[in-house]
């Protein structure tokens, strides 16, 4: 019984289906056709590509549906289409200006027939495809291991932790509100420069109960309630005179401030 | 004796790039930096038919001995030359906008790849959806905490959702009830995402950091164990 | 496994918990094509990421009107074709916001070709709206491909890298161009993108020149993007097409990103009453179940 | 980019410690590893595709060359080792075409490790370019294989949910594991295991238990606890300066460390 309803069920599905196409078929050709008539063949080709945009869009919808021998044809032209156009890609970006150009000397420059030499270990890779000489292939995908280990060590120094590195005590942006002149002093160097963001935010947080505490900016006290927003404020200036001025400053972003009676109704100027 | 090369190969493939990122300028060792990443690049590049060969052998074999759904195969080989041949007389001809290739690639890529590329894209939309009803069930209390900060952030980030709570901020100048005004969807949101999201990234990023180093270490002085690494 | 066969049964609180996945995505379809045809109002709450840009760029109006130099503010559009939805919206509203303010502004990318001619079309209809001419207003240097050590050259002096604008005009004697050799006469970089191209701009531009970048992305970078914000290295942020909607908004202008918001408002919601719907057949079935066990012992 | 002093000194913090204690772990002392559900939950998924006798489906993502390419490939090693000694089939569609040859490679060692060449296909590696392309091929894949387990280690974009939802879809059992932040929260939603930031590249010591990579990791760990400490020592300065901002007559220290 479940076999014959399988089967009725699969026969509506079908018959909608080929309904459905056969309706967008020839609504695009008619569309097609209007339009070749009224501006020519540019007209056709426009609503053409249209169309075929139309039908690849349905296609892979309908396998919200269900996977559907239409979306299986439609995702074997896109993959195909996906690798000619790596494949075509990688030769004309990639080994053309870096490799063919150097080498037969194209626009005017002098053939250097030393880019020859990159030929033989690139050979390489194509021994995983036969049986006996495997081995040969090891080399170079061994070597490029290396090479990828090799750029990912000092990338790790680069991108997350990069901020030290640049060491630049000096870094003052202009923005209006952000008139912060990083005077260094330690609990700077690890505050926003560690790493993207800094540390000593992710274990300030972890060790901190994340309260919020604002204090007004214009006054200078040098006592100054503990409760931070999260991270540190603090900005040491040393002003002329030499003597250690502690301004905390409200963070420039008016976040929601949940403590702080005085605080709130004195919201001048910054929106 | 293969396996000490091997390790001398690897050892040797990442020393320059770390050598150029430790010594200083002076010793000038950067200046062939660049010249030395384009002739990396060009030997990895010439592993770029690998891949294809494997899928033309793979759907060849289909074709030839007529497996069910061969005519796909079919249409992808089609497909891929299709796309190699008009890409490079595009390349070569070096065609501009009004000839008739790029009449044709354009076609192919603008009207094929690209509809299909963002119809893809938005299916995440349907899968998101179906994905948190299904999988979003309080089984347990960190099941309904994330269930719970995931509405807040939703509802926080549209203007339906805003005005659950945007009554509140009627309470901003009462005197003891200004915290009140605080508390609303889209200020928590953005505490939530501001501060408690942000410093959680950070502990991750900073552990994954650590993490690769170690990793790139092993790697880069094969002491990496494990089937792969330590064959003969 | 176990949860599967559990709710086989057809009581009202296992059909919540089986909901075919088609149905969800039919009303998903549904919720998002119904704005189109029904315009619903949107007004949202600003969040001050937002507002903190649009105040960036009131500024730089300001000076310039306050000290006559014409700052520059430069649109770098790392965006591709796929990611359209939101960061289309965005560069859209910050053109709008620019040329409304009478600030001069570059189009260019370095990283994706499409980019800068997709907001190429955008600056056009604007400018036709708002009465403004390329060349005076603003100038496209189209897709120039550059490595780490071009950029570095690029964020040092313009005219290294680039000669000619997307039509092939040389920018020396564009009237945009009157003033500007390098970033560092740049007031504000605005970075739209999919990925993460803005940290080309603020590993290599910002130690170098001090330029405040202001960054529009998608929804999904926005949460990486909020520890910059804080370290005071990005100045603002439109963050995904709620950020485009909200800036519109500023701008008493509602365009795409408000029409898109109205669709997001309701599968947001629908999102929210699908996984209530869930978990109130889930929590159903558990007491069921224990009062079932408490009748066998 | 050049590395400064205060760099020098991290590499040192962090390196250091890892080769000390690979040392010591060489030497015989035991150390100690917290069970990470995910990693060992790759050995019940492969024995439940053997039960079902279904393929396994192991996915590197966008992977490129990188760090993350090279440790998917570790990890990818070991699930194709298990799926050989249970005579499975296993299949690896690989999106970059330079780590295509590397996936093929680690696949091929593992089946002859296990001594079952014979039954290693060398097209069941796939190389499908384009981040969609790539997602519509898996998925379509995922449909028509059916497989048992799916495995989804390396660096994903914004299809990875599609690829998730659809393997869920399908019924097998999904592990995910990727250092990336962004794409954590729709491997959670829809897979049933998920390694997250640095267990992704403790997987392989994991694994295979092999002392000296187990040293590794205890290495790490004494790299961040020195980190750790760093900061708190910032902090409890940072309140000093806070209470009495005079303390410290100048910054002598910070500016030697970062000249």
């Amino acid at each position: 019984m479940a076999e014959v309803a399988a089967e009725k069920k699969n026969r509506t599905e079908l018959i909608v289906a080929v309904l459905l196409a056969a309706a967008v078929i020839v609504y695009i050709a008619l569309d097609c056709l209007r339009y070749g008539v009224k501006e020519g063949f540019d007209g056709f080709w426009e609503r053409f590509g249209v169309g075929i945009g139309a039908i690849c869009t349905l296609a892979v919808y309908s396998f919200l549906y269900r996977e559907n021998p239409i979306y299986r044809f439609m995702e074997h032209i896109l993959v195909g289409l996906s690798v000619g156009y790596m494949t075509a890609v990688v030769w004309t970006e990639t080994m053309t200006p870096n490799w063919l150009d150097r080498l037969v000397g194209a626009d005017g420059r002098v053939p250097n027939l030393l880019w020859i030499l990159p030929v033989f270990p690139g050979l390489l890779w194509y021994f995983q495809l036969s049986r006996r000489h495997v081995w040969l292939s090891r080399l170079i995908i061994m070597f490029f291991m290396g090479t990828g280990s090799g750029l990912a060590f000092r990338g790790q120094f680069s991108l997350p932790l990069r901020r030290a590195g640049t060491g630049d005590p000096e870094f003052q942006t202009d923005s209006h509100h952000l008139r912060r002149r990083h005077t260094f002093h330690l609990a700077q160097l690890l505050r926003s420069r560690l790493h993207r963001g800094g540390a000593v935010r992710a274990v300030l947080l972890l060790l901190l109960v994340p309260t919020r505490a604002e204090q007004s900016a214009a006054a200078v006290e040098p006592s100054r309630t503990l409760l931070f927003d999260g991270l540190l404020r603090h900005d040491i200036r040393h002003d002329r005179a030499g003597t250690h001025v502690a301004v905390h400053r409200p963070s420039r972003i008016p976040l929601p401030r949940l403590a702080g009676p005085g605080f709130v109704s004195r919201r001048s100027g910054r929106g | 004796m293969r396996r000490y090369l091997i390790m001398v190969l690897t050892f040797v493939g990442g020393l320059y790039f770390f050598l150029e990122f430790v010594l200083p300028e002076e010793t000038g060792i950067s200046d062939m930096v660049a010249e030395i990443g384009k002739v990396t690049l060009v030997i990895g590049g010439f592993a770029f038919l690998l891949g294809v060969i494997n899928l033309l052998r793979l759907h060849t074999a289909k074709i030839t001995m007529r497996r069910p759904g061969y005519h796909n195969s079919i249409a992808l080989m089609v497909a891929l030359f299709f796309m190699v041949i008009v890409h490079l007389w595009k390349y070569y001809a070096n065609a501009d906008d009004d000839d008739s290739v790029m009449r044709i690639y354009n076609l192919l890529w603008d009207r094929i790849r690209v509809p299909i590329d963002s119809t893809i894209f938005s299916l995440l939309a349907f899968y998101i959806v179906s994905a948190a009803y299904r999988s979003f069930r309080i089984k347990s209390a960190e099941a309904a905490l994330m269930m719970g900060t995931a509405v807040i952030v939703m509802l926080g980030q549209i203007p339906m959702g805003q005005k659950v709570t945007l009554w509140l901020k009627g309470y901003e100048t009462s005197p003891d009830w200004w915290w009140l005004a605080q508390v609303r969807v889209d200020t928590i949101r953005e505490w939530l995402m501001q501060v408690m999201n942000a410093a959680a990234q950070r502990g991750i990023i900073l552990g994954a950091a650590v993490g690769a180093l170690a990793l790139s270490m092993r790697i880069w002085l094969s002491l990496e164990r494990g089937s792969f690494f330590d064959r003969q | 496994m176990a949860e599967k066969n559990e709710n086989e049964g057809n009581a009202w609180y296992n059909v919540l918990q089986r909901i075919d996945r088609r149905i969800i995505s039919l009303v998903v379809f549904l919720l998002v094509s119904i704005p189109f045809f029904v315009s619903i109002p949107v007004r949202m709450e600003i969040s001050p990421v937002v507002k903190s840009l649009y105040d960036k760029v009131e500024m730089i109006a300001e000076e310039n009107k306050r000290s006559g130099e014409e700052k520059v503010v430069l649109l770098a559009m790392a965006w591709s074709p796929s990611v359209k939805a939101e960061n289309e919206p965005q560069t859209a509203a910050m053109i709008e916001h620019l040329f409304r303010r009478g600030v001069k502004f570059i189009l260019m990318s370095h990283v994706l070709p499409e980019g800068p001619l997709m907001a190429e079309r955008i600056a056009e209809t604007t400018a036709k709206r708002l009465g403004k001419k390329y060349g005076e207003d603003w100038v496209n240097f189209g897709y120039r491909r550059m490595a780490t050590a071009d950029f570095r050259a690029f964020v040092e002096d313009i005219y290294v890298m680039i000669e000619k604008d997307f039509r092939g005009t040389p920018i020396r004697d564009v009237p945009v161009m009157k003033n500007v050799s390098s970033l560092r006469d740049v007031a504000l970089v605005f970075c739209v993108t999919g990925s993460s191209a803005h940290y080309w701009w603020i590993f290599y531009a910002q130690p170098v020149v001090r330029c405040d970048i202001g960054v529009g992305v998608t929804a999904i970078i926005g949460p990486e993007v909020r520890p910059l914000i804080d370290a005071g290295q990005v100045v603002g942020m439109m963050e995904g097409l709620s950020g485009a909607a909200q800036y519109e908004q500023l701008l008493k202008n509602p365009a795409r990103g408000t029409r898109g918001m109205a669709s997001q408002n309701l599968v947001h919601l629908w999102v929210i009453v699908a996984m209530a719907l869930g978990n109130i057949g889930y929590v159903m079935e558990r007491r069921r179940r224990k009062e079932r066990m408490k009748e066998l012992e | 980019m050049h590395a400064t002093y205060a760099m020098m000194i991290l590499i040192g913090v962090f390196c250091g410690p890892i080769v000390y204690y690979i040392l010591v772990a060489r030497a015989g002392r035991q150390i100690y590893i917290r069970p990470i559900p995910g990693l060992s939950a790759i050995d019940e998924a492969v024995g439940r595709a053997t039960e079902m006798g279904r393929p396994v489906l192991y996915s590197t993502g966008l992977s490129y060359l990188n760090i993350i390419g090279l440790c998917s490939v570790a990890i990818l090693s070991h699930v194709a080792r298990l799926a050989a000694r249970y005579d499975l089939r296993i299949v690896v569609p690989v999106n970059t075409y330079l780590l295509y040859p590397i996936a093929e490679e680690s696949v091929r060692e593992a089946y002859a490790d296990e001594g079952k060449l014979d039954l290693f296909n060398a097209e069941d590696v796939l190389y499908v370019p384009g981040q969609f392309p790539y997602a519509a091929a898996v998925v379509g894949l995922m449909h028509r294989e059916k497989p048992a387990a799916n495995f989804f280690f390396g660096y994903f974009a914004a299809e990875s949910l599609i690829l998730a939802e659809a393997g869920s879809q399908v019924g097998a059992i999904q592990v995910a594991g990727t250092p990336d932040i962004l794409q954590l929260p729709f491997f959670i939603t829809a897979c049933d295991y998920t390694i997250i930031g640095e267990e992704y590249y403790a997987a392989t010591a994991y694994l295979t238990r092999e002392p000296t990579m187990i040293g590794s990791l205890r290495g790490q760990d004494m790299g961040k606890v020195v980190m750790t400490t760093f900061v708190v020592l910032m902090f409890v300065f940072a309140i000093l300066m806070g209470i009495w901002p005079g303390v410290f007559r100048s910054n002598w220290i910070v500016e030697m460390l970062l000249r």
